[in-house]
């Protein structure tokens, strides 16, 4: 039953594709069939794979598609249920979102067409991901969702960003995908066949192990733009269409997680500890560098980018510590890093959908990209500033909402480091620890950045002064991932015994104690080591403010309250100038961790065009400039050498013939 | 039944001393100053004073700046709630354990930052701008000095913690040591105490957390610095019943819980007195040195956790 | 199975095919374009004698048809209309200098001794008298080779080229006494279609690039110039 | 029988007859009638093929088995798409005054022809008529090479001619080799050169000259191929001559180069005990596809760059034969179809974009998607498809060959994904810009027929997707003829 559900959902995703090419002649009729479509397609998805996530379902299919002596094979089991209903899920609030978002882009230079088509393929590809269970048909489903996502970042054209974003990130999508089959293919070499059921069961030995998982690394980790890695994510999501972005952020990088686990705890069997160190590290280095970049940022959609590569850097050190543990033989332990880190899959989906949603709503209202140039926002747009903040706390992992309680766990994982055997191993476990605090901190003080310039205070620029409020498409979606978020924060109990079940799967031995005390405790290892009440604390909260407010409000009535304007030490009226901007809030950071980025900033003196001077600061990545574009400086250093060989000259060419010829015939003659 | 009684008890108890340990420290400081200084209870007139004022709002402000007081204090509140003031097994304490003791405060900073923000001031800017700077560097020192301590006491719960170190023999742990100087430093920069910022000047160039509460008046106000004593007695409480915690009362019968009290009170006045010599001994620090002396709290714990890993692991 | 006891007609095949070979070095020291033309109908005529002695020899008559044609083509047709276009192209005064003579002279001399020394388990197995000459046909091959790559003018190329088509028509008769007749009959068609294609060239390179000259023709490359 | 007869017949019919009204003006329509009566008879053959078996003509002259059977139709059907997109095409050429009435007559003729020698290779038994054919279709595209009479197209037509000249005649030396290494074993005088009477003796046949005959006969057909060293003269034709032809020259003529080399390895690789010819031709292979693949890079002509693509993919193929093994043998013989299919696609496109922009210089084609739609999307579609993305055919069979090495040579994957890897980035970097981004204002759209493309990239779906099972078993029975053993 779960798995029909899934193939209908597939199905429709790919009727929104294909169906409105029939319609091209009326924009709303082909609107209408594509969003629904998408819409029905998310919600059969949410139902088939929170069937299969509930009632362990564990059913496999084959279909007679494919290559001749390698049929198509499905499989449908609780971990691939869990991250089926992630996928749905935000496309069900995408197809929402979608109706009144495109709007603008009907204006547009651009058809609405290629939008719709390559949206219903990019949802059907990663759906079809979840379910393929084996190479042939893992790589098509995986390069159909690489393809349609091209083409929907290069989906505005008509700008040059966008051209070059959409070729880096094809480019890197086409080798990370060499790179997950080269892992494939060292798995097949053993096993001689390429479904999933008989890669499990080859023995390797730890050298072609760990070469596998180091290619599987990379090729996933390229997917999900961990920090060597993770150049094409900042250019490709801020261009695309913030529904498309919300899209990629929130749930394809998850898709490469689950390729990541699927690869590492179900297809490689043994896992080694020293595996578990590399992620742990790669792991740290992509969350403090993804939080010290995002920082710096001035686009909100490339600083929400940015912290995509720095929560993708939390879920791998939860998956690194669970390989540490399950390497060195504490099972249980491994189930909760594992928890751990599914649970941060669920809950960056969630905020980072709602975030991207959100900036999807202030840039069509205020069509300003750039935050210095916002403010003054939350009067214009009360009910997005409400849920934009939702997602801001959910982000910074404060407590009642659902970033903390993934956080939380990890904390707690990284804390039972002490019981391994290897201390050197333990110290390195709570540095990374350490790193995960600061990175927390640092993204509470980037979002209180953006939140304050963005929504608060006085509006930088008449467009920012002159945006109003969100469709309604706009609101409900937001609304919803916001309630979202506060249940999963508040009520995390649930979900965790859920992804106990996927971890029992995987792992030889779950967490369950860390739900057995009811649901309002959260107790990882033992009642008295660590306990989280979530309800309880929400609900102090609450009532603490209550009775605050209660407390006050009969004084409330001799108290008048005055509107005046803002006390200006009676130098004249304040303007929007005088305001901190976004780059002079994180000035205090770019100073202490100054050599984390290539910071060029340049001032003129004050002249007769720009009296107050001209600052201007630019931010770019180390990584791009010292890695990436030395490869292309090299290439295209080879391309012109090998040239030298089509000189023109037709006696040369006949040289090359003539030598080749005569060495041929000498080799021969041997 | 009677410990729900109880954590009630303490956490009202909690809210009305918190003043005094500010008032006391204040008042030291200006004996030691020679000056005639307002008397320990002053705080509680200014707090009345402020409950009774006009609150006057800028045009600018939106709903956020009239909000955040509440969510603050109460935050604020609930963190003392769960921290074992003179009791150790109060049910209120499992709510939370330390990590998430260290989010409610991020929290209450989080929207205090964004009132700082909202009224759209220079100052409010500059102080949301330096507190968050401060916050961030100071909190991987905290989660390691409590990373030490954990790793000793196998726990994170303030309760289990406590009662673990009353359990077994008073040794001396190197890495306690360590934790303790490292967890002192972060204290005194998460309240904003002297050498990072200092709590009565309102200098543009000086002030953080003064900055972000410039614009509040009346009620908001009164709620935005009982918090901030608020937090003071929550970081001396945390400091000292992690590090002394003899004296704490196990059970629920009377002569302990007063003993507890009694000593935790002798407690806290020795650090109150502690804190104000240091304050008139030290100047404030220049802001851009405050992430080496940030760093050298780090460094500390970190040492703290080698020492322990090194050390007491045999 | 030393010279001595070969007939005297094998004998005389033998020389015959030693002159080819000297006739492919004189026509890559050869620079006036009339006289490279006459050598290469020397050369044509030489061929035409061997394969008639060879059918004469060993009684396979079929050769006596391609002799014919070798007759036909390779002496009379192809010569001639290279003349002609010589004479339209009035190209009969200029000299091509041909860059290091010696050297060219040297790289000849290595190549025979190479293709004699690939031609070795050919000569072994081969129980025909004319198994030695299969070295040398390899060698009228490759001079052929070595030729086009020293010569600039394209007619010199061409005369190249049609001088390595007679070191293949000299290896078939001579390795299995001439291919089947179908085969030759095509052999014989293209190198007809492909010397009346060059003559098509030369007008054309004329028209298009003014001059005769190979290392004119590099306006297609890669390189940055 | 009839059908062979017929497939043969009528395109040397046509041929004479265009030479005689080439320049008439419904030339095009007769010609892609021609072209369809081909595809037809072709057909009629494969369906004789698949009901019974291989077919031997009575005089042993022609022979059709699985091996060349589907590349008959293949040729036929791309000649036929190719017929479809020409009429157009060379109507507008004509409107333009790039060709006049003699030129078009020598085109229409020299295009049949051109497919008459195609479909005489494929199907001819004896290997000297395999060598005529051959040498006749080089003969009959270099006119055509040099149709436009510029001095570029000049200087391709001279170097196409020299350099294919040269490596041919190599490979006729080959082949003497090959009948004289025959005549020893095969005592009556006419069937020494009969490849089916060949391959039942080839064990007997002796090793060292059939190694040395393999030397001359891969440099030979090698050049044809466009194997790296020998490469030189590809680029220029593709890029000078009309793009009807050089759709045909590097969809079909580049194969039938590599199924002659095929041929004879099927022949010399039994006779020889050690693997000498297989790691040859893997060597050019791997060559050819790494250095392919960095030029791309330095492109600036679009059919220079697509050129430099099949010399890349015909590299992958030798390669995959070289490997040898049923695996690389199937995946080869799979992405022969799937390369001619993509690549006839994408010249046809790329006609049509030279047209919309009436240059053939990648800097000043800009906006396709925007100015024509069709031609735009079905460009970068067949871009997408021939990088090797999945949903299409190539990465069929590039996963095929991928696994096979896997299997054999664990150590050669690295090279062959970073080259794959390298291809892309180089076609990806001269394509987008070309579909994407605003026209230059004035450009206006061309009247092209979409058909052939869609038909031609719908079928490397569908290869993509699923292989279908007749088209299975025939690659299977070829493989068991190359290789030994299949794979169903």
């Amino acid at each position: 039953m779960a798995l029909n559900l899934v193939y209908l959902a597939i199905i429709t995703a790919l009727g929104s594709a294909l169906l409105p090419i029939l319609f091209y002649r009326s924009i709303s009729a082909s609107k209408f069939v594509a969003f629904n479509l998408l819409g029905i397609s998310g919600l059969s998805g949410i139902l088939g794979g929170g069937m299969a996530l509930l009632r362990h379902i564990d059913i496999s299919q084959e279909l007679p598609i494919g290559l001749p002596w390698l049929p198509c094979h499905l499989h449908l089991d609780p971990l691939s249920g869990f991250f089926l209903v992630l996928v749905s899920l935000v496309s069900l609030i995408a197809a929402i979102y979608g109706p009144a978002y495109v709007e603008e882009y009907q204006q547009g230079p651009q058809p609405l067409l290629p939008l719709t088509l390559f949206t219903g393929l990019f949802v059907a590809g990663m759906q079809m991901v979840m379910l393929a269970s084996d190479a042939f048909s893992f790589m098509i489903a995986w390069e159909l969702m690489s393809v349609s996502s091209y083409f929907l970042v290069a989906y505005q054209h008509q700008n040059e960003t966008n051209r070059s974003a959409a070729f880096i990130y094809l480019l890197m999508a086409q080798v990370g995908g060499l790179f997950i089959l080269a892992a494939y293919g060292v798995l097949a070499g053993f096993s001689g066949a390429f479904d999933f059921t008989s890669m499990q069961l080859v023995e390797l030995s730890p050298a072609w192990s760990s070469l596998a998982f180091t290619l599987a690394l990379i090729g996933f980790g390229m997917k999900a733009g961990i920090v060597p890695l993770h150049v094409w994510l900042p250019q490709a999501h801020p261009v695309a269409p913030s529904h498309i972005s919300a899209l990629m952020s929130g749930v394809m990088l998850k898709v490469a997680i689950y390729g990541f686990i699927r690869f590492v705890y179900d297809l490689l069997g043994h896992v080694y500890w020293q595996w578990g160190v590399v992620v742990l590290i790669i792991g740290s280095l992509s969350a403090i560098l993804g939080v010290l970049y995002a920082l710096m940022q001035h686009d909100l959609k490339r600083l929400l980018a940015y912290h995509s590569v720095e929560n993708i850097g939390i879920i791998y050190m939860g998956l690194g510590l669970s390989m540490i543990f399950y390497g060195s033989g504490y099972p249980q332990l491994a189930a909760l890093g594992l928890i751990a880190a599914l649970y941060h899959c669920l809950n960056h989906a969630l905020f980072k959908s709602l975030l991207f949603l959100g900036a999807g709503a202030i840039l069509q209202q205020s069509h300003e990209h750039d935050l210095e140039k916002m403010g003054g926002l939350i009067k214009k747009m009360p009910v997005t500033a409400v849920c934009f903040l939702v997602g801001c706390i959910s982000i910074s992992a404060l407590p009642p909402f659902n970033g903390f309680v993934s956080e939380w766990l990890t904390f707690q994982t990284a804390l039972q480091g002490t019981v391994l055997s290897n201390h050197i191993l333990t110290a390195v476990i709570s540095i990374s620890a350490a790193v995960l605090a600061l990175t927390g901190a640092l993204a509470a003080a980037c979002f209180v950045k953006v939140y304050g310039i963005c929504f608060l205070g006085l509006p930088r620029s008449q467009k920012a002064a002159q945006a109003t409020e969100a469709a309604y498409g706009l609101q409900l979606s937001q609304i919803l991932l916001a309630i979202l978020c506060l249940a999963f924060g508040v009520f995390p109990t649930w979900t965790v015994s859920q992804l106990d079940t996927i971890a029992q799967l995987l792992l030889p031995a779950g967490m369950p104690v860390a739900t057995s005390h009811g649901w309002l405790w959260l107790t990882p290892v033992s009642m008295d080591v660590a306990s989280y009440g979530a309800p309880l604390v929400f609900f102090a909260i609450g009532c603490a403010w209550l009775l605050i407010w209660l407390w006050l409000h009969p004084r409330r009535k001799n108290t008048t309250i005055r509107i005046a304007p803002t006390w200006d030490c009676g130098f004249g009226s304040l303007n929007a100038r005088m305001q901190y901007t976004a780059s002079s809030f994180t000035m205090p950071i770019r100073r202490i961790f100054r050599p984390v980025w290539s910071v060029s900033e340049n001032y003129k003196k004050p002249d007769q065009e720009n009296p107050g001077g001209k600052y201007q600061l630019t931010v770019d990545d180390w990584v791009w400039l010292k890695i990436y574009q030395p490869i292309g400086r090299l290439l295209l250093a080879t391309a012109r050498r090998a040239a030298l060989i089509q000189g023109g000259n037709i006696r040369v060419y006949l040289v090359y013939s003539f030598f080749t010829l005569l060495f041929l015939l000498w080799v021969v003659s041997l | 039944m009677n410990g729900w009684i109880l954590a009630l008890a303490q956490t009202i108890l909690f809210l009305f001393c918190a003043p005094l340990l500010t008032g006391w420290v204040k008042w030291v400081k200006c004996k030691l100053q020679s000056r005639r200084g307002a008397p320990p209870w002053q705080p509680y007139r200014d707090l009345l004073k402020l409950f009774r004022k006009e609150v006057v709002l800028s045009e600018s402000a939106s709903p956020i700046f009239r909000v955040a007081p509440y969510i603050v204090f109460s935050v604020t509140a609930l963190a003392g709630a769960v921290v074992p003031m003179f009791a150790v097994g109060l049910p209120s304490a499992a709510i939370a354990d330390v990590i998430v003791l260290v989010g409610f405060f991020a929290l209450g900073r989080f929207f205090l930052a964004l009132a700082g923000m909202d009224v759209g001031t220079a100052f409010g800017g500059m102080g949301s701008s330096r507190e968050m700077t401060i916050s961030s560097l100071a909190e991987p020192a905290m989660l390691m000095g409590i990373f030490t301590i954990a790793m000793t006491v196998h726990s994170t719960n303030l309760a289990s913690m406590t009662r673990y170190l009353l359990e077994h023999p008073i040794q001396l742990y190197p890495s306690f040591v360590f934790a303790a100087m490292g967890m002192l430093l972060v204290a005194v920069a998460e309240t904003g105490r002297i050498p990072i910022d200092n709590p009565a000047t309102h200098l543009e160039l000086t002030m953080v957390h003064e900055a972000m509460i410039l614009e509040y008046t009346g009620r908001h106000l009164a709620l935005m610095e009982w918090g901030a004593m608020l937090k003071l007695m929550i970081y001396s409480i945390l400091l000292v019943n992690l590090f002394l915690p003899w004296g704490i009362a196990d059970n629920f019968s009377t002569l302990p819980l007063l003993i507890g009290f009694g000593s935790i009170v002798i407690k806290l006045f020795l650090l109150g007195t502690a804190l104000a010599v240091m304050e008139t001994g030290i100047a404030k620090m220049r802001f851009f040195r405050a992430p080496q002396y940030l760093g050298l709290a780090f460094i500390l714990c970190l040492l703290g956790m080698l020492s322990h890993v090194i050390l007491e692991i045999n | 199975m030393n010279y001595a006891q070969l007939s005297l007609i094998e004998q005389l095949i033998l020389t015959l095919s030693a002159m080819v070979l000297l006739t492919s070095f004189l026509l890559l020291a050869q620079t006036r374009i009339i006289s490279l033309i006459n050598i290469f109908a020397a050369q044509g005529f030489l061929l035409f004698l061997g394969t008639c002695l060879i059918a004469q020899s060993s009684g396979m008559y079929h050769l006596y048809i391609s002799a014919g044609i070798t007759l036909a083509l390779k002496v009379f047709f192809i010569p001639w209309q290279l003349r002609r276009l010589v004479k339209r192209l009035d190209i009969r005064r200029d000299v091509e200098n041909v860059g290091g003579p010696s050297m060219i002279m040297i790289a000849g001399g290595a190549l025979v001794l190479f293709s004699y020394y690939v031609a070795l388990p050919i000569r072994e197995l081969s129980t025909l008298a004319t198994r030695n000459t299969i070295a040398i046909s390899l060698a009228v091959i490759l001079l052929g080779m070595l030729m086009m790559i020293t010569r600039r003018k394209a007619v010199a190329q061409v005369v190249g080229f049609m001088s390595m088509e007679n070191g293949l028509f000299f290896a078939a008769v001579v390795s299995t006494y001439g291919m089947p007749m179908v085969v030759e009959l095509g052999v014989a068609f293209d190198v007809l279609v492909a010397a009346i294609l060059f003559g098509i060239f030369f007008f054309q390179i004329r028209a298009g690039i003014g001059s005769l000259d190979v290392d004119h023709l590099n306006r297609l490359h890669e390189v940055d110039r | 029988m009839i059908a062979l007869y017929a497939t043969l017949l009528v395109p040397l019919v046509a041929a004479c007859i265009f030479g005689i009204i080439g320049h008439w003006k419904h030339a095009g329509t007769l010609n892609l009638l021609v072209c369809a009566v081909t595809f037809a008879t072709s057909l009629q053959l494969t369906i004789n093929i698949f009901n019974n078996g291989a077919m031997m003509t009575p005089g042993k002259m022609f022979y059709i088995d699985a091996f060349n059977v589907y590349l008959i139709l293949v040729n036929s059907l791309v000649g036929l798409t190719t017929s479809i997109f020409s009429r157009p095409y060379m109507a507008h050429e004509l409107k333009i005054g790039r060709v006049d009435d003699g030129r078009m007559r020598l085109y229409h003729a020299m295009f049949q022809g051109f497919l008459l020698t195609m479909l005489v290779a494929l199907s001819t038994n004896n290997l000297g008529i395999l060598w005529v054919a051959v040498e006749g279709a080089t003969l009959a595209t270099v006119l055509l090479v040099s149709l436009y009479r510029t001095p570029e197209a000049i200087e391709a037509g001279w170097k196409y001619f020299i350099l294919c000249g040269v490596g041919i005649a190599q490979a006729l030396f080959g082949t003497v080799l090959i009948y004289f290494a025959a005549e020893k074993v095969l005592p009556d005088e006419e069937g020494s050169l009969l490849w089916s009477v060949l391959q039942e003796h080839s064990d007997q046949l002796e090793p060292t000259v059939l190694m040395l005959a393999f030397v001359f006969l891969l440099v030979g057909y090698g050049t044809k191929i466009g194997l790296v060293p020998l490469h030189n003269w590809l680029p220029d034709a593709h890029s000078e001559g009309p793009t009807p032809m050089s759709a045909i020259l590097s969809g079909l003529l580049l194969n039938i180069a590599l199924y002659a080399v095929v041929r004879y390895k099927m022949l010399i690789e039994p006779a020889l005990n050690n693997h000498l010819p297989s790691y040859i031709m893997m060597g050019f292979g791997m060559l050819s596809f790494s250095v392919a693949g960095i030029l791309l890079h330095r492109q600036r002509d679009i059919k220079r760059m697509f050129s430099y693509s099949s010399i890349e993919h015909m590299g992958l193929m030798t390669f995959a034969f070289g490997l040898g093994g049923p695996l690389a043998t199937f995946g080869a013989l799979l992405h022969m179809i799937v390369h001619s299919l993509t690549k006839s696609a994408i010249f046809i496109t790329v006609g049509h974009a030279a047209h919309i922009a009436g240059t053939q210089k990648i800097s000043e084609i800009r906006g396709l998607i925007k100015t024509q739609p069709a031609v735009g999307w079905t460009f970068l579609l067949g871009t997408v498809a021939i990088a090797g993305f999945p949903p299409f055919g190539v990465f069929t069979s590039e996963f095929l060959l991928f696994t096979a090495t896997i299997k054999s040579m664990p150590w050669l994957v690295m090279p062959l994904l970073i080259g794959l890897a390298v291809a892309f980035a180089g076609l990806f970097r001269h394509v987008q810009p070309m579909v994407f981004g605003e026209p230059p204002e004035g450009q206006l759209p061309v009247k092209a027929n979409m058909l052939p493309i869609i038909f031609h990239l719908a079928l490397v779906l569908w290869l993509g997707i699923s292989i279908p099972d007749i088209l299975a078993n025939w690659l299977d029975q070829a493989t068991i003829m190359v290789v030994g053993k299949g794979l169903l």
